[in-house]
């Protein structure tokens, strides 16, 4: 990259980073100030502003990143938090349901609200199933790989 | 440790093989010639050696100007030198002739060893190496499958008639290898395109300190007086076996007349 | 009252502050990850593949949005579970941008509301379908990787987290949505058939529960989304993406021909050692693959057991390159993207052999069956091809067979230790003489088409057969043809697929050289090799000529009248099954001539192989392997003549050369040979052709076509 | 004119002169005065047997350093004999040693060699030998300067008369300094009965699958014995599982160029061709009268291998 070129990036970085800045401001000037025409203006500004720091990082010479060395070290950790607390509302949406369920059928409309549980019942499976599966997938990657060469693996495979 | 390997350019033995009948000699077309590839064993051979080692390969060959295509063959597949000896008081040469001239070029390099193969595909006399031996006082290894160096010391395993031997010699020396010794290799591209930019020595009589009546058709003891073509084309002969094994009387006769028996 | 419902119910000003200000995390992350990886790509050589960008773009769309290469008769469930979850989650992104244009846009500057009324209910049904078909798809996606498991599909951590994703999203926004309706009472409720009936069951919660468990999942289910958005781009997610990059990018040269080696005397760099030595194009190919293993379905070598697996191979080189490129680490030189494929052991590893080994890439026989399966395009053969161009022209390293392949087409001509001088010796066995070129030239006549014979066709005897029943037809069909004789020689075809690009060129170069001194306008030829290499890969050199395949030519005089078959041919009897030759077939889309050709004798009852057309399993020979052992796993060829045993046909019709030598060895292999055979189409046609003497031709030529055959000790033919 | 003296250099085997050496006695006798020249130590009966076979004269040196391979001693005591005795023709046979001494000595003598001549006759003073010229020609050639003539025989080409006479030994004293032997022997073995290895063999049995079961390929290796040959096979035999991988002759296996090929049961793919066609000689068997074998084959047998081979081995043992 050329001294010029370096420059470039530069200002575009100053210029992205004023853009996120200015379309969060927009943002609460919009909700907290009541004017909600300039709600989308924020938001753009503040796309475009993450793409172009996004792009700028991305396309920059690769340097070592502390904080992201500390969140690879931790991320079954986190991915595991992460799995558990995206879950957890629905589960206790469809729980809930579940628990409801005979006294909605109480309250007439008793098929539609046994259909209601069935649908609830398979959402939460589906959930809790996909919960499961994340959790052993998140574990098993970070495993470590045990090497070997192609070669070998092909003799495994003849 | 300096490696001199001997080297010729023969017509494509895969060709039909011309004789031009006012000379006796072999029609050389230079389109359809390539190094001998009895000689590729010897060149690989040298190679591996330096490659355990360390050195130099140096290939000689007597020849036309075209036979510089087979020392470039030479070098593509890594000898780092070629001399060529080349001269037109040289054409007609016989076995003494060109070990003469081949002799004048290698006592100049005074290498570690000579490395021939055990006869050419053209001419296929075999006396060259061992006339060579003599004229460059070297001791002689021949018929070599497996070639080892230690220190000074070179060790050949060799097959002949009914066993199998190892010999050893002190450095220099001189071997003929046979076509099991190794696999020769094939040259990569990128040595083709080296071999481009190595130089080649050529050598004339008289840099090389030689009489032009002691090489060439002039220094040769061999002469052809006459060149019979022999139609001793393959026969194809067919033979029905009547089912009680009837052929085994032509296949003896064919046989002996093969000299197998 | 219209019907329409209020946006942000239930969310107070702190929904759209977080919602907004935090966006700018998942486009940081997303635009980070792509813009790395482009910068990986831009580590390839130049090359331009900007030209007919209308082309490109309506391909890509076609291939990507539209599922052309995606949903497929033969992988139909793949393909429909690919398409449901593609369809649910873009319905469902669209509707989420309908909202926010609504919410955001038109009513707040310019006043005007549209999410109300007839598109309203529609809006709603159809989110609802969207939402089943994200999650149903993602669903059966974990029931093919858990429970189906075909062989070719191998499931990692990433396959699994994606789809558990997709899941938890579609069913978190059916709880939001069921949650509202349970305190809205939404009178139009039933639209969304999916939530109302929950909505209907929640309702007998308290108002405030109900309240309270919806701000939790309406924020959850965004902060899952952004979550889901920043890790697209280091996941398999990224597809969208790549793939459409590469599809956009694609080779758009004829897929049977390979970039030569441009300028090769001044070359610096021969093939591809290093990741950087392919083109940028060749980066994207190998970061679009998203292993979904259709590559091996036809993949001879996987079939067989044998190292090479295409798929394999591309994710290799993308793993070792997102190792080199460090989009996780952060720093070039850090391994940890490795851990995505089976052999990562960082970046310090050689591309050849630590990343490929050279047994894999000795074991492709070019077949391109992997290409014409790849969804997305990517093009294995030519990498395959790059890295065994740097073995053999860096290294100078390939089998030890392959040696006297080299030396023999450098000294002869021609793969086999054959003289030219002999290339026309076939012709002695035919009544008629064949014209050479040369003496054609001579005395200035001119003729109607070139009979390229190929080495095979030339030399070997099996083959030679092939050649005198094409050229018989040809005699019969009245058409002035010559051959080059002595002056043929290979096009190239073996040496380049073996990755001697030097000798390919070399050997092509006086081929086009000669073809042009006799100025010839038509090609005729029986080997498939010869015909790709003349058809596709001579006009890179200056040789343009019309190529036609034998088969083609054949059916045609069949079809004009020109040749007349005898429907009783004894020849041509029972059942019989094609193989399509892949240089033929799926190089160059020819697989009706020689059915229409076989058609023709309805003595023939044609059965197909499982594996036909453009899935047809190699014979094994292509890409040089005719010429190499084959030490690892079982015999390709055996395969397929046990496939082709297995139609219940007694006679295998081949058009091709080097399909007929792997077959003749493997009917021998299995030890089929007194009840199976195979022929040539022009043999099989030659063979039951009515000459004009009217004389049977199978009954006339039968004798004459089994040279050596003269009984008692009589002279050799030539 | 003098009777020419013809020389004829004799190596032993088992202590008994080696049937080359015997042929070119024969050879001797019909050009002048034949003697033989034997450097190495040797009983009586290898003198008588050299007598028997027309050598008029037995130059005998029988120091020890001979027993070894003593290329430079022998042509050290060679080329002294040479310039006491002043021979007209020396023969040699076509062995190694032989090669070697030969090739040498014509360096120190700086002599011009004829090698693999057929014949060799006198026209007046002039030596002329016949030699097969690349494939296609024969060469009447000869040697110019002053005798001695070295001249190379091939095998077989005389054959081996017995006439019964008695040499007369002369045995040659030539001081030799031990040191002169630059090559030492380290160790002799002699070759397992096994035969040849399939890339040197000068005679190669292959099988095909004519053969028709793995067992039959016992008639091809006896065949091979007799021969003193090698044994090799055809790659859908070792696909079958026949004989290893190392037995495979073609473009996938091994490439073998024997003086002679004989096929059986094979049926002659170019696959195969390819390993084989540098054969000086191929004889061919087959059932199939059409296969391809036949075409590169200058002996083609249809018939059965299974009768033909085991009748073909018990013949040759006869003889």
């Amino acid at each position: 990259m050329t001294k010029d070129d370096a420059m470039l990036t530069g200002r575009y970085r100053i210029a992205s980073a004023a853009a996120v800045v200015l379309g969060i401001a927009l943002i609460l000037l919009s909700e907290l100030g009541g004017v909600h025409e300039v709600r989308v203006f924020g938001a753009g500004l503040i796309s475009l502003g993450g793409i172009g720091l996004g792009v700028l990082a991305g396309l920059d010479q690769p340097r070592r990143a502390e904080w992201l060395a500390w969140v690879r070290d931790r991320r079954v950790a986190l991915g595991m938090i992460a799995a558990l607390v995206s879950v957890a509302p629905v589960v206790v949406a469809f729980a809930a349901a579940l628990v409801v369920l005979p006294a909605a059928m109480g309250e007439g409309r008793s098929g539609m609200a046994l259909l209601g549980g069935l649908i609830a019942l398979l959402m939460l499976m589906a959930s809790v199933g996909c919960f499961v599966l994340a959790v052993r997938a998140i574990r098993r990657a970070a495993r470590p790989v045990t090497p070997g060469s192609p070669a070998e693996a092909g003799e495994e495979a003849a | 440790m300096k490696i001199c390997v001997t080297v010729k350019q023969v017509p494509d033995p895969n060709l039909p093989m011309q004789v031009d009948p006012a000379t006796h000699r072999l029609v050389r077309n230079p389109d359809q010639s390539i190094l001998d590839p009895a000689d590729e064993y010897g060149v690989e051979t040298a190679l591996r050696l330096v490659e355990e080692h360390g050195g130099e390969v140096v290939v000689v060959s007597m020849g036309p100007p075209s036979a510089a295509d087979a020392l470039r063959r030479a070098m593509a597949m890594g000898a780092d030198r070629a001399i060529l000896i080349t001269d037109e008081a040289l054409a007609g040469s016989d076995a003494r002739a060109t070990a003469r001239a081949l002799a004048a070029v290698i006592r100049g390099e005074q290498p570690d060893l000579v490395i021939c193969a055990i006869e050419a595909t053209d001419a296929y006399t075999g006396m060259v190496p061992g006339m060579l031996a003599e004229l460059l006082d070297l001791p002689q290894l021949t018929f070599a499958r497996q070639v080892a160096v230690e220190g000074q010391t070179v060790t050949v395993h060799r097959d002949i008639e009914g066993a199998t031997q190892v010999l050893r010699a002190q450095l220099p020396a001189l071997l003929t290898v046979t076509a099991s010794i190794a696999e020769p290799r094939y040259p990569s591209f990128k040595g083709v395109m080296a071999a481009k930019r190595k130089p080649i020595d050529e050598r004339d009589l008289a840099s090389l300190g030689l009489e032009a009546g002691a090489v060439g058709a002039a220094g040769a003891a061999e002469r052809v007086v006459a060149l019979e073509e022999v139609r001793e084309e393959k026969q194809g002969q067919m033979v029905t076996d009547d089912g009680t094994g009837s052929s085994v009387e032509a296949i003896v006769a064919f046989l002996e007349r093969i000299q197998v028996v | 009252m219209i019907p329409t419902r209020e946006i942000l119910w239930n969310i107070t000003a702190l929904g759209p502050i977080l919602l907004y200000t935090l966006m700018a995390i998942p486009f940081v992350f997303l635009a980070y990850g792509l813009a790395r990886r482009v910068r990986m790509w831009r580590q390839g050589q130049p090359e331009n593949r900007f030209d007919q960008l209308g082309r490109r773009l309506w391909h890509a769309i076609l291939m990507t949005v539209l599922h052309g290469r995606i949903v497929r008769r033969r992988n139909r469930f793949g393909g429909l579970m690919h398409l449901a979850i593609f369809v649910g989650f873009v319905t469902l992104f669209i509707g989420t941008v309908i909202v926010m244009i609504e919410a955001d846009i038109t009513v707040p500057i310019f006043g005007v509301s549209f999410y109300r009324g007839d598109f309203y209910l529609v809006y709603k049904a159809v989110m609802n379908l969207a939402g089943l078909l994200l999650i149903g798809g993602s669903l059966a996606a974990l029931y093919r990787r858990y429970v189906r498991r075909p062989a070719t599909l191998e499931t990692t951590g990433d396959d699994v987290v994606i789809l558990a994703f997709l899941v938890v999203l579609g069913v978190q926004g059916f709880a939001v949505q069921a949650l509202r309706m349970a305190v809205t009472d939404d009178p139009w409720g039933p639209w969304s058939f999916v939530s109302y009936p929950m909505a209907l069951t929640l309702s007998a919660l308290p108002e405030s529960w109900l309240r309270a468990i919806h701000v939790a999942n309406w924020y959850i289910h965004f902060l899952t989304n952004f979550v889901f958005l920043s890790y697209v781009a280091y996941s398999k997610m990224i597809h969208p993406f790549t793939s459409f990059a590469n599809v956009l990018f694609r080779r758009l040269k004829p897929v049977g021909a390979l970039d030569p080696i441009e300028n090769i005397e001044e070359a610096e760099v021969f093939g591809a050692g290093k990741l950087e030595d392919f083109t940028w194009a060749q980066l994207l190919n190998v970061d679009a693959c998203m292993h979904c293993g259709r590559c091996l379905e036809y993949c001879p070598t996987f079939s067989t057991g044998k190292p090479l697996r295409p798929r394999d191979v591309v994710l290799e080189l993308a793993g070792y390159m997102a190792d080199r490129g460090g989009i996780f680490s952060g720093e070039l030189g850090q391994g940890e993207n490795s851990a995505r494929y089976r052999w990562g052991a960082g970046p310090d590893r050689a591309l050849i052999p630590d990343v490929v080994s050279p047994a894999e890439l000795w074991d492709c026989t070019t077949c391109g069956a992997c290409m014409a399966q790849c969804p997305v395009y990517i093009e294995h053969v030519p990498l395959i091809v790059g890295m065994r161009r740097h073995l053999v022209l860096e290294q100078g390293e390939f089998p030890e067979e392959v040696t006297s392949v080299f030396t023999n087409l450098e000294r002869l001509g021609s793969p086999y230790q054959f003289p030219p001088n002999q290339r026309a010796a076939w012709t002695k066995r035919l009544d008629q003489p064949v014209p050479e070129m040369a003496e054609v030239a001579a005395r200035g006549e001119e003729v109607e088409i070139l009979f390229w014979v190929g080495c095979l066709g030339s030399f070997d005897s099996r083959n030679q057969r092939t050649t005198v029943a094409l050229a018989r037809i040809l005699q019969a069909a009245g058409i002035k043809f010559a051959i080059l004789g002595k002056e043929e020689s290979c096009t190239g075809d073996p040496a380049r697929r073996i990755g001697n690009e030097y000798l390919a060129q070399m050997m092509a170069m006086q081929a086009v050289e000669t073809l042009n001194t006799y100025n010839v306008k038509k090609v005729v030829t029986a080997c498939p090799h010869c015909f790709n290499a003349i058809k596709n890969e001579f006009p890179q050199i200056g040789g343009n000529y019309e190529v036609i395949h034998h088969s083609q030519l054949i059916n045609q005089l069949i079809a004009e009248g020109r040749i007349t078959l005898d429907p009783n041919s004894a020849l041509a009897r029972g059942a019989v099954t094609y193989h399509d030759p892949c240089y033929l077939g799926r190089y160059n889309g020819e697989y009706d001539a020689p059915r229409e050709a076989l058609a023709a004798l309805p003595g023939l009852e044609l059965r197909e192989m499982r594996r036909n057309r453009n899935t047809s399993f190699c014979c094994g020979g292509g890409g040089g392997r005719l010429f190499m052992e084959e030490t690892r796993g079982t015999r390709i060829n055996q395969a397929r003549v046990r496939e082709a045993i297995d139609t219940g046909a007694e006679l295998l019709a081949a058009a091709c050369p080097f399909c007929m030598t792997m077959f003749e060895d493997g009917i021998h292999g299995v030890g089929a040979e007194e009840s199976f055979k195979v022929l040539d189409i022009a043999e099989i046609v030659a063979g039951s052709m009515i000459t004009p003497n009217g004389a049977d031709g199978a009954k006339e030529h039968g004798a004459a076509e089994s040279e050596g055959a003269a009984p008692e000790s009589a002279e050799r033919p030539e | 004119m003098a009777t020419r003296r013809v020389w004829v250099w004799t190596e032993l085997t088992d202590g008994a002169p080696q049937r080359p050496a015997l042929e070119l006695l024969t050879a001797a006798r019909g050009l002048g005065e034949a003697a033989a020249v034997l450097l190495a130590p040797a009983g009586d009966e290898a003198i008588a047997a050299l007598g028997a076979h027309g050598a008029a004269v037995v130059y005998h040196g029988d120091d020890a350093i001979y027993t070894q391979y003593a290329v430079e001693p022998q042509v050290a005591a060679l080329a002294a004999l040479i310039e006491a005795e002043a021979p007209d023709l020396l023969l040699f046979p076509s062995t190694f040693t032989a090669r070697d001494v030969l090739a040498r000595l014509a360096g120190r003598l700086g002599a011009g060699v004829i090698a693999n001549a057929t014949s060799v006759r006198f026209e007046g003073d002039r030596l002329l030998a016949t030699v097969p010229y690349t494939g296609a020609y024969v060469a009447t050639v000869t040697l110019e300067g002053p005798a001695p003539y070295l001249v190379q025989v091939r095998p077989k080409a005389y054959p081996v008369e017995p006439v019964g006479g008695q040499a007369e030994v002369r045995p040659v004293a030539t001081a030799l300094d031990p040191a002169a032997c630059r090559v030492q022997v380290v160790e002799t073995v002699p070759q397992v009965a096994e035969g040849p290895n399939l890339e040197e063999a000068e005679v190669i049995v292959a099988g095909g699958r004519g053969l028709g079961k793995a067992e039959n390929f016992r008639l091809l290796e006896e065949l091979a014995r007799q021969l003193g040959g090698a044994v090799g096979a055809s790659r859908a035999v070792v696909d079958a599982g026949w004989v290893p991988y190392s037995y495979q002759i073609g473009q996938t296996g091994k490439t073998v160029k024997p003086n002679l090929y004989i096929a059986c049961g094979i049926s002659g793919a170019i696959q195969h061709l390819a390993g084989m066609k540098g054969s000086k000689h191929v004889i061919a068997i087959n059932q199939d009268p059409d296969a391809a074998i036949f075409e590169i084959a200058d002996l083609g047998v249809v018939g059965d291998v299974l009768t033909i081979v085991p009748k073909l081995t018990e013949r040759l043992a006869g003889r």
